[in-house]
């Protein structure tokens, strides 16, 4: 289980093949890339801003992939998230799911998903035209997280 | 006397003015809902943004806690907006 | 979209990035990659043979990604599936969906995995220490593609 | 008299020895119920995987149909265990 802050973009290929290229027991794996959008709330947006809690992010991320091991058939896992200033299309966070069969793995990596998104401690800051602004919090994403607690 | 730190994210770190702080808590703040009431005693932004009613989380020593949690001597306890990672 | 039958591997990197490097719009991709396992049924597998039905399979895996698009908001998508011989961890297939938001890009991503496993001609034969056999069509595979009927 | 070209896949192909095939089929075979019934009077591999009861698909010009499907005279008909991709 692989789990980074970082600053610097990440390899794709190489970032999924840690997962499986050494384990022929890996039938299937589940990623999901999180993207710089150059529209937010109908505003242009020129650069995304992530802050973060050092320490607490880390722990966080490794409670909710813990979580996922428990609740999944889990071989391996990847989540990386950039801080720092990014710009639109580039990628912002990387989480993979190495598993035996498809159905653990897209619903783990889903569900790290969502609690990320809801439990790890990172903030936006959006420049548009009109200033800089952080992103508010969605409550979708509070319900996407909420749907785990009945399932799985 | 308990002495605690602060650390204050995003747009709390920004109206607050300052990251973190070192403090010496009066003997009555025993909980994180004590504490916040401490802070809204200062006044300015620390009323606005702590208000009842306003969105911020609270954690204490790195893990997401209610505001009825008790404080120990040493805590590293952490106020800030709602998360909007990934 | 892009819809390819192949012998050759693929780059997953030059794959992804296709779907989001020139569309800002693009916030969310979601990809699967499934992969040869060096186990099935209990017994070695030391190599998997792919054949499938030319013509018919492009249409058919065509018509899963129409259906997708009819279901979810999808920006783009990039569908390989491999053909020939492979070993335990080379990859098989690459489903890859571009969206605007995360749950569009893992709901079309898995929708268009369960239906190609049911409906895109294509079937597995493995070199197994006793000898070449024919994979199964598993039941689970079709209560997996079933399930997508009743919601969406 | 309907000519249509047949096309054998996987398993299929290996147990009738021949992955494709251009039939002339009596005046009679109208469905393909009636192409199977005409393909399984040639006995053998032909009568054994092709039972009633056994697993296979049909696709008349390439889309999946059920066993109840009207030929019609140049259609390409392929006969095909069931699936196992991805």
């Amino acid at each position: 289980m692989k789990i980074q802050v970082q600053t610097a973009p990440f390899d794709l290929n190489a970032e999924v093949a840690a997962l499986y290229a050494a384990n022929p027991k890996v039938g299937a794996v589940a990623a999901f890339l999180g993207l710089v959008r150059d529209v937010n709330e109908g505003d242009g947006i020129a650069t995304l801003t992530l802050e973060h809690y050092p320490g607490m992010t880390e722990r966080a991320l490794a409670k909710i992939v813990d979580e996922a091991k428990g609740r999944w058939d889990m071989l391996d896992c990847t989540v990386i998230h950039r801080v720092g200033e990014m710009k639109p299309t580039e990628p912002i966070v990387l989480v993979a799911v190495a598993s035996g069969h498809r159905q653990d793995a897209f619903a783990a990596c889903e569900f790290i998903m969502d609690y990320l998104k809801t439990r790890a401690p990172f903030w936006k800051k959006e420049a548009t035209p009109d200033g800089e602004r952080w992103v508010e919090a969605r409550e979708s994403d509070d319900a996407a997280a909420a749907r785990w607690q009945n399932k799985g | 006397m308990m002495r605690v730190t602060l650390l204050y994210f995003a747009r709390l770190r920004e109206q607050f003015g300052t990251g973190s702080e070192s403090a010496a808590l009066p003997s009555e703040v025993k909980t994180l809902n004590d504490l916040l009431a401490w802070l809204r005693a200062r006044g300015g932004n620390w009323a606005s943004e702590l208000a009842e009613g306003r969105a911020f989380r609270l954690a204490v020593n790195q893990d997401m806690v209610g505001p009825e949690a008790v404080l120990n001597d040493g805590d590293e306890v952490a106020i800030f907006p709602p998360v909007t990672g990934g």
